[in-house]
């Protein structure tokens, strides 16, 4: 846990498609854009791949949020599958919001290759409203919560 | 722990170790990620440099690693250099995974704590992914030497030349009777002027002549099947009524068919032609087609004219649509685009006040071999005009409309004007928003043309009206439109008016789209595979897109386009055979159910069902590996190598370190 | 003073404890009959689809499923207000039927039926199936396991599976049945009619041939002068699918007759702290405790109230051993708990006859088994006649059919009160001076079975089967004696 | 040598296990032969000390029943694996928690709460049921309710799972001949952790109707509709859980014209049920329009509810953050 004095720090799993969110923050990256450090990315081909087990494992696992990335509407680079990742986007926060898990807790980006600016902003954005949320720390019957990897790292 | 993993943090000199502890990272990675199977863990200053790319290869020969992992920059960077690294030592180079702790990580953070923690969970992750990593093939599949070119306008003819005098097969598909395209309808060809037809027409014969050129006019797309280096592609000739292998072209038919049709097509309405017909004179390949929806014979059963006067009994009224299959490689669309319809815009008039022309009906007006001979005359036949408006950007740059540029509309309303004055001496004024000449000689024309003494006036029109309000608008066309420049109303009367109309995609893009399984932009151009780096590729491997198809150009960048398009085709011809990621969508027959919800879940036809055991299946060369089925299954029965459930599922436990405070769901007791 | 600890299935298993307490004087002051279960269907029904409750409370007992499954679908009928076709009545209640013909056979051949033909005081050993077996003959065991067969196949041809049916929804059913399916249905009923006429049959030659049982039977130690509850059709004959909830009093004249819709108007459960079961009496009676009288608003819900509270059998051969029934046991209404056993076997032989009945309804094939809901969905009641008692679901949803409140009165739960009391009053006959009948554990076991309490929806005792241990402690509260003994 | 000891113990559970094997007709008879049951509740005379006195691993075969409500049954279920080779899940509420499972929607205090606030419920008072409670006569108690239910796997090393609500009882009969088989050495046993008495793929492998590509442009309400009862009831429209559910019951419901409602869980593999549903669901939904897909899913009046019917309690999640926080 965080002490009273450092402020609550969001563990973020991200989502992104190998093709335009992952590229635009490799753009923030040789841009020198900075953001918050609480988000840890994956890389999936494409939204649409997005398998909203992995989003229940993240949560379950002790993330406090999720960030699901894709290109813009239109521009897939499968053509039409991050149309698919948002539909599954609208029906999993549905179910999410009946698991007492609030709404702002996944998030839904739609970042091109050339949007490594707003990539960068819209995480700080999303860690600031995370850590208003303040922590997850999903209870498993009978286990350990399991939460941000801070001590575990430093300890 | 069956698998040796060993994990490389990489320092890229002071970019990465300037925020990220890589020191304490490696250390930490080979203490916590025992459990995980790391051996070793070692920090150098570049890993991608062939000394750091040794220290692996060292690695995996001396301590038998059977998966490596390398903390450094963006896949999309070196992610190859160490693969094929791994695949010098002997190790299949899809074991081996590159995490981001650069872009990902040190160049975007500050903290440098937070920084080195986030390293350390990222490490975490990519060993815990690699743990699942299996070794792989790209898939390899052979070129058919054969390419589909779709669409007979300049980009189309270019392309169909640059590939068959390489010595390949094409088929160019045209679904007018003749190639030639919109070009074939111009009159002069801006900035040099000279003539469309003269610098076309050769081009044209060359393509009717060529031998490795199988030219299928009159013909349409219907099916395509397949993928990159073997598509089957049916395509469906349409009756022309004329046995092709005896007519001469000599032209007794249309000369002896008495019914007149105007002609809506190649003349824009300005004139007419026969029900029998060739397009026009210079038309490839030569033989007409009978139009057999104004044909008397087939609205009243008798005439056959025609047929009467054919010297060689060409005339075959009970020719029937004929379906051929062919077998091609790669595909060329250059289905070009259609003419804003002026209609649209009633304040303009076009349609109602007869001396309202389009831009493509002035092109015949001013063609020699046009309805008028080339004379720049009024809808009556004689009187020439003394003042002709030439509005710009009709249906372009408008929201209401097309919000894009047209590309053309400038340079062809200064053609226009050019010959207006050249032939007819009459006072010509110009409307425009903003003149853009960016292209070679483009701006040198326009200067001409503000020698030459063409009125501009710069605002865009409200209205053209024959609303007379002073005796001296009488009988005239009357211009509304502010003059920003001086920014007062004005009201110019005029005797011919020319609507630079806009160009647009073809009506039926989208379908065609669909057709070969490529995306359309908002506007339906045909999306390019990168805006910049790739403007001729589309997101589908094996096919390619030229001219207007792709977005507004004027004729260089057509041909142009047309020739890129032609060399990507060929090198892929050259390389007769090609390898795809192996990044694919597998499904499991005995766990599939056959629910077919995965059926329609893939944009490229990559699954099918089997009604026989009602089970679906992917075909791996179709299939691009997006993984949406893989996610979509109910039955789980789909699984991505290259990104399987089990390898993202151990990469998110990898990232919040559960694999290091819990290597499974514990059990009490 | 002393504690006596009865541990159906001991304290760490739990399903359902007795625990007697002694005075000074080594007689029963106090008895407590504990159920330790809950699992709030009341509450996570809640948020659900009105159609997913006939699925949902299904769950609520696996031994009585199918009245958990027709109460809902009628609760949900109602909540859309919806008319359900003759034949997607008929069709209900022909499942039911069969249903009730299973259930009853399974009870009086398996578990209350052996107390009667082998007696009381045979050997435990002795006293379950297999002694009927060699007592009756071999054959019978067959013809129970034939009996059940059958029944589970109407179940599923009707209800699509034969554990937990599925296709009642709101305005009738998913599916109705083929004319070959009718042979079939009818030809099994037809025997269920000579199986249920041949048990009666049994029980007349065992049972009343022999006076001891008879003398057993009208005892004090099960009688309870309480309220009767039961269904009936518009001539007050005794229907478990639907109708009217008719009360008859300890006098057997009729005390009140509710649409189910008012049951709440006339049922309150009284709360106690020491269980997770509710105890339902008569709200406008009052509670009194756990008393019998006119006075206290304890009332029963089993085959004997259902007699009690008809004024006969909607079928003639069921109706021709109702009037048996009666005139035997000295007229109306019958106060002896024993007598459940020898009312189930007339409840039996009616769900054959009605069976028969059904299946040979010109309409039952007919494919108008459902009408589509028209109305916005608001409140409904549900009730049928479950094997052990009154069963009502009460449902409220929102204008999407969603479910925003729910309130269930489970078949045994009516009894809880009067089988407490009968262990009470078995206890205070034979516990006397702090010494301990050894017929205690029979003689409660006996209580409890007659009420074939099932508790599934709460301890998972299957009906009757009440493995029984009495521990009785000294005023120190060291165990001095330990009595075991179980069903079978 | 003395027959392998048979046991079968009932959790939290309705009694639809039991009657499913009681189903099985004469072929009980084989297991009496085979086995000598040595505690059975439902069945037979037998105590849990009993048990206790018995050695580790004496019992050969233990089917348990149910899921872990209360401290009892976890109590049993430790004591139960403890004493037994063969532990098996035996239906959906050891396996996946069932529909008693839903309670972890929410606190168990509400859930006590509402079963004592009926409108029947006479409570002047406001009594709530005490594990232990001093009457005048002296103590007594009854057990304590778990804060939300778990699944046996989530509470003991569990051997094989055996799903269904209840198992089929052709399934039973298979299971136990198998195992008989293979105490005779004629058969081997499926590896650890195995699910037992079912399919490897999902219902519709086994449903008799039609069905075509996919796409859903409205979800309905099976009473609401006349639906085809030919035709895929999902294509329908009608929320069918058949696509992820493990097949093994021969696609009872949907051939009987209802939905089906996933009684046997996740298909052999899957991670999460409810995600699978979620993302099969939304990926036919015919539309790309913001709007209208909420529009779509408003049609579907409880997802977390259809999705996680039988298996909220076995889910990733395993409960909603209500229920945890009690």
């Amino acid at each position: 846990m965080t002490e009273e004095s450092k402020p609550f720090e969001p563990v973020i799993i991200g989502f992104t498609c190998n093709w335009c969110s992952y590229r635009a923050a490799d753009m923030a990256g040789t841009a020198r854009m900075k953001y918050a450090p609480n988000i840890r990315l994956i890389r999936l081909m494409c939204s649409g791949r997005l398998d909203p087990t992995f989003v229940f494992k993240a949560f379950a696992g002790g993330a406090d949020a999720v960030l699901i990335s894709g290109c813009h509407p239109g521009d897939c680079h499968y053509v039409e599958q991050n149309y698919k990742a948002m539909r599954r986007f609208h029906l999993l926060k549905r179910v999410l919001v009946q698991m007492g898990i609030e709404p702002g807790r996944l998030k839904l980006l739609w970042a091109s290759a050339a949007e490594g600016a707003i990539f960068a902003a819209e995480i700080n954005k999303f860690t600031e409203e995370v850590r208003a949320l303040g922590p997850l720390n999903w209870a498993q019957p009978g286990e350990q919560v399991s939460t941000p990897i801070m001590e575990e790292v430093t300890a | 722990m069956s698998e040796r993993i060993g994990v490389y943090i990489c320092h890229c000199g002071t970019n990465i170790a300037g925020i990220v502890d890589v020191a304490d990272v490696s250390k930490w990675a080979g203490e916590k990620l025992e459990d995980n199977g790391v051996v070793i863990s070692r920090d150098y200053k570049f890993m991608c440099s062939s000394l750091g790319q040794e220290l692996i290869q060292k690695d995996i020969k001396e301590k038998n690693l059977t998966r490596v992992v390398v903390a450094a920059c963006s896949p999309h960077l070196h992610e190859k250099t160490f693969r094929n690294a791994s695949k010098g030592a002997g190790l299949n180079p899809y074991l081996c995974e590159l995490v981001s702790i650069r872009e990902q990580d040190s160049w975007v953070h500050t903290d440098k704590v937070a920084a080195t923690q986030k390293a350390k969970a990222i490490v975490s992750g990519g060993v815990a992914r690699v743990m699942h990593h299996e070794a792989l093939e790209p898939l390899r599949v052979p070129i058919h030497p054969a390419t589909l070119v779709v669409g007979g306008g300049i980009a189309g003819i270019q392309a169909a030349l640059e590939i068959a005098d390489a010595g390949f097969q094409v088929y160019l598909v045209e679904r007018e009777p003749s190639i030639g395209g919109h070009m074939a309808q111009f009159d002069k060809t801006f900035p040099t002027l000279d003539c469309s037809a003269c610098i076309l027409t050769p081009k044209m014969v060359d393509v009717g002549n060529h031998a490795n050129i199988t030219l299928l006019t009159w013909s349409e797309v219907m099916k395509v099947d397949g993928y990159v280096g073997n598509f089957a592609v049916t395509i469906k000739k349409k009756p022309r009524y004329i046995k092709t292998e005896d007519c001469t072209g000599c032209g007794i038919c249309w000369e002896k068919c008495p019914k007149k049709v105007v002609d809506n097509v190649f003349e824009a309405g300005m004139g007419n032609r026969k029900a029998v017909y060739v397009p026009f004179p210079q038309a490839v390949p030569k033989y007409p087609v009978i139009d057999d929806v104004n044909c008397t014979y087939y609205l009243k059963g008798t005439c056959k004219a025609c047929e009467k006067f054919c010297p060689t009994n060409a005339i075959d009224f009970n020719q029937k649509p004929e379906e051929i299959t062919v077998e091609v490689g790669n595909i060329i669309l250059a289905t070009g685009y259609d003419l804003f319809d002026a209609r649209r815009i009633p304040q303009y008039g076009y349609g109602k006040l007869a001396n309202v022309y389009t831009s493509l009906e002035f092109e015949r007006l001013c063609n020699a071999a046009g309805p008028t001979g080339g004379n720049i005359v009024l809808r009556d036949g004689k009187t020439p005009p003394k003042t002709v408006g030439i509005v710009h950007c009709v249906g372009s740059r408008d929201k209401n409309y097309n919000g894009y540029c047209s590309a053309i509309c400038c340079m062809q309303s200064l053609k226009f004007a050019h010959l207006v004055r050249e032939r007819t001496g009459a006072e010509v004024y110009n409307f425009y928003i903003d003149i853009r000449t960016p292209s070679k000689g483009y701006e040198e024309f326009y200067q001409r043309l503000l020698e030459e003494g063409t009125r501009f006036v710069r605002g865009k029109v409200a209205e053209i009206t024959s609303m007379a309000r002073v005796p001296e608008e009488e009988g005239k066309l009357i211009i509304q439109v502010e003059d920003t420049l001086i920014g007062k109303q004005r009201r110019i009367p005029v005797d011919m008016v020319v609507l630079s109309a806009g160009i647009q995609s073809r009506h039926d893009s989208k379908e065609v789209a669909k057709l070969f399984g490529i995306s359309c932009s908002a506007d339906n151009w045909f999306i390019e595979r990168h805006p910049k780096l790739d403007p001729v590729a589309t997101m589908t491997e094996g096919i390619y897109i030229a001219g207007c198809v792709q977005g507004p150009k004027d004729i260089p960048a057509s041909v142009s386009q047309g020739a890129a398009a032609a060399a990507r085709v060929l090198g892929k011809i050259q390389q007769k055979e090609i390898a795809l990621e192996p990044v694919r969508a597998t499904i499991n027959q005995d766990q599939c159910s056959g629910c077919r919800i995965c059926n329609n879940m893939c944009p490229f036809n990559a699954i099918l069902f089997h009604e026989d055991n009602m089970v679906s299946e992917v075909n791996p060369a179709l299939c691009q590996g997006c993984g949406t089925c893989v996610a979509g299954c109910p039955a789980g029965a789909i699984s991505g190598t290259g990104f399987s459930n089990e390898q993202v599922l151990s990469q998110i436990d990898g990232l919040l370190l559960l694999n290091i405070s819990r290597m499974a769901v514990p059990v009490e007791s | 003073m002393q504690r006596i600890t009865i541990d159906p299935i001991t304290r760490l298993e739990g399903h359902g404890k007795i625990e007697i307490f002694l005075n000074e004087q080594g007689n029963v002051t106090n008895t407590y009959f504990q159920i330790p279960e809950l699992r709030g269907f009341e509450r996570f029904c809640v948020g659900r689809p009105v159609e997913e409750m006939p699925l949902l409370t299904n769950r609520i007992c696996g031994v009585c499923p199918e009245a958990h499954h027709m109460a809902a679908a009628k609760a949900a009928d109602a909540v859309y207000k919806v008319e359900v076709p003759r034949t997607g009545k008929m069709l209900r209640e022909l499942l039911y039927s069969a249903f009730y013909a299973t259930d009853h056979t399974t009870h009086f051949y398996a578990l209350g039926g052996p107390d009667f033909i082998m007696g009381p005081d045979a050997p435990v050993a002795e006293r379950n199936i297999l002694g009927v077996i060699h007592k009756v003959g071999l054959e019978i065991g067959g013809k129970v396991i034939q009996m059940r067969k059958f029944g589970h196949t109407v179940v599923e041809m009707i209800g699509g599976r034969k554990v937990h049916p599925c296709t009642s929804i709101p305005g009738g059913l998913t599916k109705g049945i083929t004319e070959e399916q009718r042979k079939e249905i009818e030809q099994m009923g037809r025997w269920a009619i000579e199986f249920a006429q041949f048990s009666l049959q049994a029980f007349n030659d065992i049972v009343l041939g022999n006076k001891t049982y008879v003398d057993l039977i009208l005892g004090d130690i099960y009688t309870h002068k309480t309220y009767y509850m039961g269904m009936v059709d518009e001539k007050n004959k005794v229907n478990f699918y639907d109708g009217k909830v008719r009360v008859v009093g300890p006098d057997g004249k009729e005390y009140v007759k509710y649409e189910p819709k008012d049951y709440a108007a006339h049922i309150a459960e009284h709360v106690e702290p020491w269980t997770y079961l509710k105890f339902p009496y008569l709200k406008n009676v009052g509670w009194k405790g756990f008393v019998d009288g006119p006075e206290s608003g304890v009332y029963m819900a089993t085959p004997l109230s259902r007699l009690n509270a008809s004024d006969g059998m909607a079928t003639p051969l069921a109706q021709a051993e109702y009037e048996k029934f009666y005139s035997t046991l000295g007229g109306k209404p019958v106060h002896q708990r024993l007598a459940i056993h020898w009312a189930r076997l007339i409840e039996l032989l009616y769900a054959a006859e009605r069976w028969v009945e059904l299946a040979t309804d010109p309409e039952i094939t007919s494919p108008n088994f459902h009408a589509i809901p028209t109305a916005v969905p608001s409140e409904g009641v549900g009730i049928v006649e479950a094997p052990r008692g009154t069963l009502t679901h009460h449902y409220w949803t929102d204008e999407r059919g969603v479910v925003t409140k729910v309130n269930l009165i489970v078949g045994t739960t009516n009894n809880y009160a009067p089988i407490t009391m009968s262990i009470k009053k078995a206890a205070e006959n034979l516990i006397k001076k702090g010494n301990v009948n050894e017929g205690l554990l029979n003689m409660v076991e006996m209580a409890f079975r007659a009420y074939d309490p099932c508790f599934g929806c709460a301890t998972h005792s299957l009906p009757g089967r009440m493995p029984l241990e009495i521990t009785i402690h000294d005023a120190q509260g060291n165990p001095i004696n330990n009595l075991k003994q179980f069903c079978d | 040598m003395s027959k392998p000891k048979f046991a079968m113990y009932w959790a939290a559970s309705c009694g639809g296990c039991e009657i499913a094997v009681l189903n099985i007709h004469e072929k009980i008879l084989d297991v009496d032969a085979a086995f000598e049951v040595v505690f059975w509740p439902v069945a037979m005379d037998a105590k849990y000390k009993d048990v206790e006195a018995m050695a580790d691993g004496e019992i050969t075969l233990c089917l348990f029943n149910g899921g872990m409500r209360n401290d009892e049954n976890e109590h049993i279920a430790h004591l139960l694996r403890k004493k037994s080779k063969i532990m098996v899940a035996f239906g959906s509420c050891a396996c996946e928690g069932c529909i008693p499972g839903l309670a972890n929607f929410s606190p168990i205090k509400e859930i006590i709460d509402t079963a004592f606030t009926t409108i029947t419920t006479d409570n002047p008072e406001n009594i709530r049921p005490q594990s232990s409670f001093t009457m005048p006569e002296g103590i007594i108690t009854i057990p304590t309710l778990n804060p939300v239910l778990k699944t046996l796997g989530q509470t003991v090393d569990v051997d094989y799972f055996m799903p269904g609500c209840p198992p089929e009882s052709h399934q039973i009969e298979a299971v136990v001949g198998l195992v008989i088989a293979a105490l005779n050495g004629k058969a081997e046993l499926p590896p650890k952790g195995a699910t037992i008495g079912a399919g490897t793929t999902t219902v519709c492998d086994d449903c008799p109707r039609k069905r075509n590509l996919k796409t859903i442009k409205e979800f309905g309400r099976i009473q609401l509709m006349k639906a085809d009862p030919e035709l895929c009831l999902l294509e329908q429209g009608i929320p069918c859980n058949g696509p992820a559910t493990r097949n093994g019951c021969n696609a009872r419901c949907p051939s009987a014209g209802a939905q089906c409602i996933g009684c046997y869980g996740p298909a052999e593999g899957v991670v999460d049920y409810g995600a699978r549903l979620i993302s099969a669901f939304a990926s036919v939904i015919d539309s790309n329009k913001p709007d209208e897909i909420d529009k779509i899913l408003d049609g579907l009046v409880d997802p977390a509810g259809q999705f996680y019917r039988f298996n909220l309690a076995g889910s990733l999640l395993r409960s909603s953050k209500y229920a945890q926080k009690g």
